[in-house]
C-alpha cells in the first residue's frame, strides 16, 4: 500500500497547491472541461493515475488505502480537479459503493473488494431505479430468492449511469414480498458477467449512451454476495453521506455555466446590452448568494456538525438556476441554439450542451418535486 | 368581419387541415420523422411533391395570379398540423417563396418537381434582409435558409428584389449544419451570381405572415407535446397514485394550458387581423407578439414535459424528446424572443408619437 | 315602466354612440376611475339616474324593467362605462339576485323584489362565505329551522362585500345537516333590519371598510323568503350566468393599470430605460393576448354558444397579471411606493394602491388554487 | 478569520439579540406596534431612548472613540430582530449617524435624551448623496428622511461633510409624508443653514452598511412573515383538510424558506466579509446583491402570504397584513431592486477591466 502524508495536517493552502500541483503535473491527455460524461475507455488513463498515486478514494481512510481526507479539504481537492476540468471518473466504486463496504461489509467483502476499486479492476455501477421505482424507490420489484446457497435474481433495473462501463453492479431486490415496501428489500453485489445479465443502452437526449438499463434472468449470485443484513438493505441505500448531500448542491455547474454564458453573449453581441446584464446580473446573484449558503453547509461539515434535511435546498436551488442560466444562453444564442454542434466546435459556445446536459439535473439524484414534498414536511412542518 | 366570411375561412381551413391528413397521420405516429432524422437534407422530397400537389405552395398566391387566395389563418391551420406532426420539411419557406413570387413561381415548383425554399436571413440573430446583391448580382451571404440540403430552388430575398436561382448556380456555394432535430440548415454563399431581380414591395409583410405561420408551427408543437405530458400524466405511477393526481404537477399543467389558449386566441387574432387588412403597425407588433407568445410557449411546454416525464423525459426513445429538440431548433428562427420584444420596445416610441 | 327601444336590433357602432352619449350627458358629479369601491352614499346618484332611465338592469329582460341586452351589446355597455370611469354601483341586486329571482323566484319574490331593485329601494348584499367555509363554500354552517311558519336563523356570514349599504342580503345556510354537504343548503332573502342581525366592519389592507361580517342570532324571517326548494339553494348559488363567467377575466383591470404604470414609469425617468422597456412590452403583450383570448369567449356568447370550465382560464391569468403589473409598478415608484396617499394627490401615479386593489382577485370569486384544481380536472382531465 | 474571532462574534450578537428583546417581545405580540401606526411621529420616544442606553448606537463607534467597535454580523443580527418585530423606530437611521460621526455624535443623543437620524439622499430613486449644501451653508433638500418628524437632531450628509443639525436650526423646514406602515418619511428643505461640516471619507462605506443592515431588517420581516403563513397552512382547514396539506402551497412555500436562507446566507457572509477587510468592489458588489435579494423576499413573501392566507390575508386586523404594508414600505428604501441591479451591471464593466 502506497505511504500518504496526513493531508488533514497541512493547511489549506498548502494542500491546495499540492493538488494543484499533482494535477497539473499528471492528467494525462484526455478531455479537460468536458459537459457530458466521459466512457472508460476514455478515462480510464486518469482513474489508473489516481490509483497509482493513492489519490482514487479521497475519503477512504488510509489504512484502507484512501486519502484519508476530512470534508474540507476533500472540498479542496473537488475544487482544484474542477478548476483544471478533470474529468469524473468512473466514481461509483470510490464514492458509493466503498463507504457503504466500510460501514455494512464483512471482513471478507473488505478485504475483497475495496482492493480491486482501488486498483481500478473492478468497475462498479449502482442498480437502484426501476421503470416503476424511480421517485418511489421503494416500489422496487427486481426480486431474489435464495436457493441452494445462491441468489437467484430475477428482474430489471433502469438509468443506470455508465453501466456498459462497469464489471459489477450492486443492486437494490426485494427479498421480501409480506412486508411493508421499504422492510423488504436486500442490497446485493453482482458481477456483470454472470450468465443472464444483459444490458441495453439508452440513449439520452444528447444522442450519448449515457446510461442502460440492466436485465436479469435468474442470475445467481453466492449468498454472500450480498451488503449488510437480508431486508436490510433500504438502510444501506439510503445513507449517502453528510458530505455528498452538501456537495451534490454545489455551485460549480452553474458557476461554469455562467462563464458559458458570458462568453455566448459576446459572440451575440449583447454583452453590453443593458436588457442582457439585467438578466445576466440576476443570474449572477443567484450564484453568489447560493455559493454564500453552500458555504455555510461546508462550514458545517468543516465544524463537524450534523446536515439535515434543509440541505436538500442547495440541489433544488443549483439545480433550477442551472436550467434558467441555460434558458437565458438558449435565447441568447438565437439561431444557433438549434445547431447539433458547438459553434467554431468549441463546447463552451454551445448553449444547446448546456440546455441539455441542465435537464437530469432536477430529475436525478431526487427528482425537485420529491425534495420539495421533504423540505415542506420535514423542514417546514407542514401537515401530510 | 360577417358571420358568412368567418365560415368560409373556416371551412378553407378544415379542408386545409384535412389535405395535410395526407401528411400527418392523425393517430399521432412519428415513425417517420424518427426515421428521416439525421439523414441526407432531413427531410422528405416525396413529401413536398405532395404538398405541391396538394395546392399549399398556392394557398398565398392571389387569385388572379392563378393561386387559391387563401388567408393567413388557413396557413396558420396548416402550420399548427404540421407542427403538431413536427413536419421537418420546408413547407413554410415554399409557401414563402410562392407568396413572394406570386405569377413568377416557376413551374418546376408549382408542380412539385423541384423544391424551392427562401433565403432571406442576413445575420444571425437579426432580421435584415437586405443583403445580399451588389450591383446586379448576388453577392454575398444568406444565412439559416431552411432545407437548403435538400432544395432545387433558392427565392433570394435581397434590397435589390427577388431571384430565384437554381442550386447548381454559377457561383453560389451551399453549405450547411445539422440542427438538434435532424434536420440541416443552409448557408448560401453568393460569388456574383448573375440573376434576374424581380421587384417586390412585399417582403416585410411576407416575413410577417411568415413569423406568424411559424409561430403557428410552434403552437402546434406545444399542443401535441402537452397533450403527451398529460397522456403520460395520467398513466404513470409513483407512490401508488398517478402522478397527474398531485396538485403541483396539476397546477403546473395549467399554466401550460392557458399559455397554450392565448397563443392560439393571439395567432389566429392576429390572422384575422391581417386577413381584414390590418395597418403595418399593427402588423409588426403583432407578428412579434404572436412570435414571442409561441416561442415561451414551446421552451415552457418543452421544460416541463421534460421534468414531468422524469428520467423517461431525457431519453431519444420517448417522442417527448423529439418535441424538445425540434422546440430548441425552431423557437429562435424568425427572431427569437429577444428581438421580438426589442421589436416591441420599439414601437412603443411610435405609439407615444402616434 | 319605461319604454326602451330594442337595443338589440341597432348596430354596435350605433349602441356604443348611444351608451357614450348617455354617460356623458347623465354621470354625476361623483368620481371617475376610482380604485376601489364607492360606498352607497357616495354612488347612490348614479344607481338614481341609471334607475330612472331604466338602464340598471342591463341584461334582465325588457318586460321585468331591464335593458334586455344581449352578451354582445352588454359588453359594449361595459366597454364605455369603463372608459368614461363610471363607479360601479352596489350592483348585487341587478346582476347576482335578478337573474336568479328571475329564474328561481314565485311569481309574488319577483312581483315584490324586482321593482326595489330597479328602483334602487332594495340594495342587496350577499352572505355565502363564512370563516370556515371560504373556497369550500359547501362547508357553510350557518343555520335555518323552521318554526311557526318562519325560519329562524343562526349562525355568520362573512367577507360581505359592502354588506353595511345594503338593506337586504341574501344567504347560504344550512337547513339539512343529515345529508352530504352540499345536498342540505337552501337560499334565503333576508332584510337587514330583522332583529338579531348585527354587522361588524372589516378594515382591508387599503383600511377601508369595503366588506363586513354579518352576525344572526335567532333572526326570524316568513317561510316564503326562500329563493327556490328547500335543501336546493346550492344550484342557485352556483348558478353564475356564462356572461359573467366571462367577464370576470375581461382585461380592462390590467389594462387599465398598464396605463397607469406607464404614468408612474415617466415620473420615475425610466420609460425610455430599455430594461424597464423589456419588462414592459412582455406585460404588454400578455394584456394583448389575454384580450384576443377574451375576445374569443365574447364571440362565443354572442353566437350563443355554451361557455365550458375553461373559462376559468381569463380570470386566472387576468388576475396574475393584473399583479404582475402592479409588482413591477412598486419597483418603479421606488421609494414612493411606501406612501400611504398618492403622491401629487394623482391616485394614478399611486403604486401602492394598484398593489393593494390587486391582491383579492386572486382569492375572491374563485381562488386561483381552486380554479387551478378545476381546471385539471374538468379540462385537463387529469386524475383526483 | 479563526474559530475564535467566529465565536466572538457570535457571542456579541447573542448579547444584542438578548438586548432587544427589551423591545421585541418574544412571544411575537405586536400590539405596541399596532398601536403606533398613524399617530404624531409613527415610532416612540422610550423606545430610542432604551435604544442608547442598551448601547446600539456605539454600536459603530469605534473603541477608540469610546465606543463598542462591534461589526456588521453584530448589527444584522440586530436588525433582523428588528425587522421581525417590525420596530418601527429610526434605530438603524440612528446608527448611521453615529458611525458616521463617530466621537463627534452629540452627548444628548448618546444619552437618548435626543433623537438622531441620518438625512442622505439628494433624490428619490436615486443613490446621490452628495448635494444639499453650498457655499459652506446646507443648502437645498434631503428626501426620505426616515423618522424624521419625530426627530431632535439630523446628522445630515453632503459633499462638504457632515453637518448636526437641530430640527429647530433657522432655515432647516421638516416635512413629510405617512408612510403605508403607520410612520412618516421626511422632506427636510435648507435655506442656507449655517453648520460646521465634520469631513468624513467612510460615507459611502456607511451607506453600504446601511444597505446591508437595511436588508437584515427584510430578512427579519420576511422570516416572521413565512412563520406566521406556516402557522396559517397547518391550522386553517378547507375541503376537511389543512391547506397546508396540498402540494402546491407545500412546493411555494419551500420556494419561499429557500430564498429566505439565501438571504440569510448572503447578508452574514457579506457582514463578515465587511467586518473582515474587504475591498471597495467587494463591497459595493456585495451590499447591492443583499439588498436585491432581501427586498425581492420580502415582496415575494409578502404576495405569498397574503394569497395563503386568504380573504383572511386582505384585512387589517390580520397581522400578517402590518409585514406585507411594511415590506411594501421598506423593499425600496436604500434603492430598489432596480437600481440595485443597473449598479450590479455597472461593475460588470469594472470586472471585464480587471
Amino acid at each position: 500500500m502506497i505511504s500518504l502524508p496526513d493531508y488533514n495536517a497541512m493547511n489549506d493552502a498548502d494542500f491546495r497547491q499540492t493538488v494543484r500541483s499533482f494535477v497539473e503535473e499528471n492528467y494525462p491527455d484526455i478531455p479537460r472541461h468536458a459537459l457530458s460524461r466521459l466512457h472508460w475507455e476514455e478515462v480510464k488513463p486518469w482513474y489508473l493515475i489516481l490509483s497509482e498515486h493513492g489519490w482514487i478514494c479521497p475519503t477512504w481512510p488510509r489504512e484502507n488505502g484512501g486519502m484519508g481526507l476530512n470534508a474540507g479539504k476533500h472540498l479542496i481537492l473537488i475544487e482544484e480537479f474542477e478548476r483544471y476540468g478533470c474529468a469524473r471518473v468512473n466514481d461509483i466504486g470510490p464514492v458509493m459503493l466503498g463507504p457503504l463496504l466500510l460501514k455494512y461489509g464483512t471482513e471478507a467483502q473488505k478485504a475483497y473488494f475495496l482492493p480491486n476499486i482501488l486498483s481500478g479492476d473492478h468497475i462498479w455501477a449502482q442498480g437502484y431505479s426501476e421503470p416503476g421505482a424511480g421517485s418511489d424507490l421503494a416500489a422496487v420489484r427486481c426480486e431474489a430468492v435464495l436457493d441452494g446457497g445462491e441468489w437467484v435474481i430475477n428482474g430489471q433495473k433502469t438509468w443506470t449511469t455508465l453501466g456498459m462501463d462497469a464489471n459489477w453492479i450492486f443492486i437494490l431486490v426485494r427479498t421480501d414480498k409480506t412486508v411493508k415496501k421499504q422492510a423488504g428489500i436486500s442490497f446485493l453485489l453482482v458481477p456483470m458477467d454472470a450468465p443472464g445479465v444483459t444490458i441495453r443502452n439508452i440513449l439520452n437526449l444528447e444522442l450519448e449512451a449515457e446510461f442502460c438499463e440492466v436485465f436479469f434472468d435468474d442470475v445467481r449470485v453466492p449468498a454472500d454476495h450480498i451488503l449488510g443484513e437480508v431486508n436490510q438493505g433500504w438502510t444501506a441505500a439510503k445513507a449517502l453521506l453528510g458530505h455528498e448531500r452538501v456537495f451534490i448542491g454545489a455551485p460549480r455547474l452553474s458557476a461554469s455555466a455562467m462563464s458559458r454564458l458570458k462568453r455566448i453573449a459576446r459572440r451575440a453581441g449583447v454583452w453590453e446590452d443593458p436588457v442582457f446584464r439585467d438578466r445576466y446580473v440576476a443570474l449572477q446573484c443567484d450564484v453568489m448568494d447560493l455559493t454564500d449558503l453552500f458555504e455555510t453547509y461546508v462550514d458545517k461539515l468543516r465544524g463537524g456538525e450534523d446536515i439535515g434535511a434543509d440541505v436538500a435546498m442547495l440541489k433544488i436551488f443549483q439545480s433550477e438556476l442551472y436550467q434558467r442560466i441555460s434558458d437565458l444562453m438558449m435565447e441568447v444564442a438565437e439561431e444557433e441554439s438549434g445547431l447539433r454542434l458547438p459553434p467554431e466546435a468549441d463546447r463552451q459556445l454551445h448553449a444547446a450542451a448546456t440546455y441539455l446536459s441542465a435537464r437530469p439535473t432536477t430529475i436525478f439524484g431526487g427528482s425537485t418535486e420529491v425534495m420539495r414534498n421533504v423540505l415542506a414536511k420535514a423542514v417546514l412542518d407542514l401537515p401530510s | 368581419m360577417s358571420g358568412a366570411m368567418n365560415e368560409d375561412w373556416q371551412e378553407n381551413a378544415r379542408m386545409i387541415v384535412d389535405s395535410a391528413r395526407a401528411v400527418v397521420p392523425a393517430d399521432g405516429n412519428l415513425d417517420r420523422i424518427r426515421k428521416a432524422r439525421f439523414h441526407g437534407s432531413g427531410f422528405d422530397r416525396d413529401v413536398m411533391r405532395q404538398a405541391a400537389e396538394l395546392g399549399w405552395l398556392l394557398m398565398r398566391v392571389k387569385e388572379d395570379s392563378g393561386g387559391l387566395g387563401l388567408g393567413m389563418r388557413e396557413t396558420c391551420a396548416l402550420m399548427e398540423l404540421l407542427g403538431g406532426g413536427l413536419v421537418p420539411e420546408p413547407v413554410l419557406s415554399s409557401i414563402m417563396a410562392a407568396s413572394l413570387l406570386q405569377e413568377a413561381l416557376p413551374e418546376a415548383a408549382l408542380a412539385g418537381e423541384a423544391v424551392i425554399v427562401t433565403a432571406w436571413q442576413d445575420r444571425t440573430g437579426a432580421q435584415d434582409w437586405r443583403g445580399g446583391s451588389a450591383g446586379g448580382r448576388l453577392l454575398g451571404q444568406k444565412l439559416n435558409v431552411p432545407g437548403a440540403a435538400g432544395a432545387d430552388l433558392f427565392a433570394v430575398i435581397t434590397g435589390d428584389g427577388i431571384a430565384v436561382v437554381p442550386r447548381d448556380a454559377n457561383g453560389l456555394t451551399v453549405a450547411g449544419e445539422e440542427t438538434l432535430d435532424g434536420g440541416r440548415t443552409g448557408l448560401l454563399t453568393f460569388n456574383g451570381v448573375e440573376v434576374d431581380f424581380l421587384p417586390c414591395d412585399r417582403v416585410e409583410r411576407v416575413l410577417q405572415d411568415a413569423r406568424l405561420a411559424h409561430s403557428a408551427y410552434l403552437l402546434g408543437l406545444s399542443e401535441r407535446a402537452l397533450a403527451i405530458t398529460l397522456d403520460y400524466l395520467r398513466v404513470r405511477k409513483q407512490f401508488d397514485r398517478p402522478i397527474g393526481s398531485f396538485q403541483s404537477l396539476q397546477h403546473r399543467a395549467t399554466e401550460m394550458k392557458i399559455r397554450l389558449e392565448l397563443a392560439r386566441a393571439a395567432i389566429y387574432a392576429t390572422a384575422r387581423r391581417f386577413d381584414t387588412g390590418a395597418d403595418d403597425r399593427t402588423c409588426s407588433r403583432d407578428a412579434a407578439r404572436c412570435k414571442l407568445r409561441a416561442a415561451d410557449l414551446a421552451m415552457l411546454v418543452a421544460r416541463e414535459a421534460v421534468q414531468m416525464h422524469g428520467a423517461m423525459g431525457i431519453t431519444d426513445e420517448a417522442d417527448i424528446g423529439l418535441y424538445v429538440r425540434k422546440a430548441m431548433t425552431e423557437a429562435n428562427l424568425f427572431g427569437g424572443p429577444r428581438q421580438q420584444r426589442a421589436t416591441l420596445a420599439a414601437l412603443l416610441d411610435q405609439e407615444d408619437a402616434a
